[in-house]
């Protein structure tokens, strides 16, 4: 079983920059971005983020994101998709690189969650 | 004589128009307490509803579905989940009811989850909330709706962009409850449909 | 006394993108970004964030960022500089935004610090 | 004789010899437990410092701080500040002292200051706390060098990316000790300054 990570901003270069980011630490983790709307405007859109669920080669992905509105389409888009996502409301930046790094590392997913625990805040 | 796919149609194209010609507005009031794009969001929502919708669904299940996933695909903004949500829930609902008040009560159910709010928190829920209920004893009036918009304006936002501000929220109508508002006056002009 | 922003990231899109989404919320707020290396590699610089805290239009700036070695570059150019800066250990991207709204709606900075506290993180 | 421009222009050229034969080693470290850059990093700054000190400052303080700006300018990674801190603590102190082991010891106070890091912490920090001691009382060697490196293994990181991994950087040599003990190494072998 195998966990990736995907990334919902706003912002399209937000998601481009932290995949950047996190690539340096987690060479061979799968992460998948979602950021702006469809037209490529501020905001977000569940179709990219299910675009960003299925072009992720993890079984399972650990799913971040920046404020509030798009945790609704994330949430949307986890109702659509056949494959299994967790949903963290933690700090965006911090959350995904702590994940990242512990992947990569091959932590299993509830010391992971465990660590994501102290960056939590409500969104 | 109830909900039909032809009144559905007239209600969305109604609400479409309410929304174009006031979209500078509900961005304004957006502005005060969001990001300023509430209006522009709804309206190419709404628009690419109505183009939906040139082509007629076969049932009022496929029009509510259509109208949802086309709000889902072009919003952008939380309203774009939360309108969709609503409309999914109806489009669920219209398969065992076509009773329009437990349409929308479902709708107010899906809002809710979708988004976490909870009445006074200065949402779309809060109109949803007020109206949903005056529309199931058919006792739905323009007044009252305009009432309900103008309630959420001394609320301190709980949820959404709006809620950064805390204190400094009051003072202002929520844009989504305004626009919410948009939507009953549309349906309460819609011949037959309550 | 007004208030600005200095967002600090190792990556320059990052910045620009977080930039781009305050400034939808804070039209009138001076927001001003350091990302990346001298050469724009993934890293911070000193120099950037000096630059960033000279180009700021406000007498006063807030300072976020986004993992722990850009705190250290932000001390620096914090020493270096005749500006005050207020360095905030909070969530990079939710902080950063809860600012610019509370600057932009003319709240004072002790009231900001307030709203910040529940964003603080070991970073 | 103690410190001299030349010999503190020595001691960088060695030091910058040795990270630059080491720096795939050095980043291969912070792979393990990091970004995989350090090596990288520490070579674009160590090759400018001794670009910059090819032109001969007038005193040791000005060595210091141009050493200690170059590093702050070109690192790009933790270790700059950090390193660029040790040499700005170390040209301050150098106007009241020429004690090597004095200046050291501003230096490690300046690399705890700016990063937080505690002995302990699997950090450059551990090396310099157990070495400078040993310059002061005129003991440092090669083996001691080596051992405050390799003692960094066993340690679980709580400062710097390499806290992120907790239990799991146990196991692997903190990349800033390795490359500080190149530092003192490079001291060792510079002649006439200890
Ligand atoms: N969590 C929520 N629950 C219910 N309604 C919400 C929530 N968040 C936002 N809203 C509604 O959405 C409106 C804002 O919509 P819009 O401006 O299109 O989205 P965004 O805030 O993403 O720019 C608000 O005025 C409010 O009525
Ligand atoms: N807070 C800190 N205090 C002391 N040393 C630190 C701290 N953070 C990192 N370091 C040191 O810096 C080294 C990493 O340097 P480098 O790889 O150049 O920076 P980065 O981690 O930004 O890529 C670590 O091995 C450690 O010795
Ligand atoms: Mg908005
Ligand atoms: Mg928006
Ligand atoms: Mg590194
Ligand atoms: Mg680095």
């Amino acid at each position: 079983m195998s966990l990736g990570i995907t990334l919902v901003s706003h912002v399209p270069e937000i998601v481009t920059g932290l995949s950047e980011l996190l690539g340096q630490v987690a060479k061979d983790v799968s992460i998948t971005t979602a950021g702006g709307t469809n037209a490529d405007d501020l905001g977000t859109s569940m179709d990219k983020i299910l675009q960003a669920f299925s072009e992720n080669k993890a079984d399972e992905i650990l799913a971040f994101y920046d404020l509030g509105s798009a945790k609704m389409n994330l949430e949307l888009a986890t109702e659509m998709t056949s494959k299994k996502i967790h949903l963290y409301d933690v700090a965006f930046i911090e959350g995904a690189y702590t994940a990242a790094t512990l992947i990569e590392a091959g932590v299993e997913l509830t010391e992971i969650e465990g660590q994501l625990k102290p960056l939590a805040l409500k969104k | 004589m109830g909900l039909t796919v032809k009144n559905v149609i007239e209600w969305m194209n109604n609400f479409s128009a309410k929304i174009e010609q006031n979209k500078q507005f509900l961005s304004d009031l957006d502005t005060a307490i969001g990001d300023g794009d509430h209006g522009f969001n709804m309206s190419r929502g709404m628009t690419a509803v109505s183009q939906k919708l040139s082509t007629e669904p076969k049932t009022i299940t496929d029009a509510f579905k259509q109208i949802a996933m086309t709000l889902i695909s072009t919003v952008g903004g939380a309203s774009g989940p939360l309108y969709g949500t609503a409309f999914l829930e109806m489009a669920k609902k219209s398969s065992t009811s076509s009773d329009i008040g437990d349409l929308l009560a479902a709708a107010l159910t899906g809002i809710k989850k979708r988004g976490g709010a909870e009445p006074g928190d200065k949402t779309m829920v809060d109109v949803w909330t007020a109206l949903v209920p005056e529309v199931k004893t058919n006792k739905l009036t323009q007044e009252k709706i305009a009432s309900a918009v103008e309630a959420t304006k001394d609320l301190v936002a709980k949820k959404g962009r709006a809620s950064y501000l805390g204190e400094r929220s009051k003072g202002h109508v929520d844009p989504g409850s305004q626009s919410s508002g948009y939507l009953f006056e549309a349906l309460l002009e819609t011949e037959g449909i309550l």
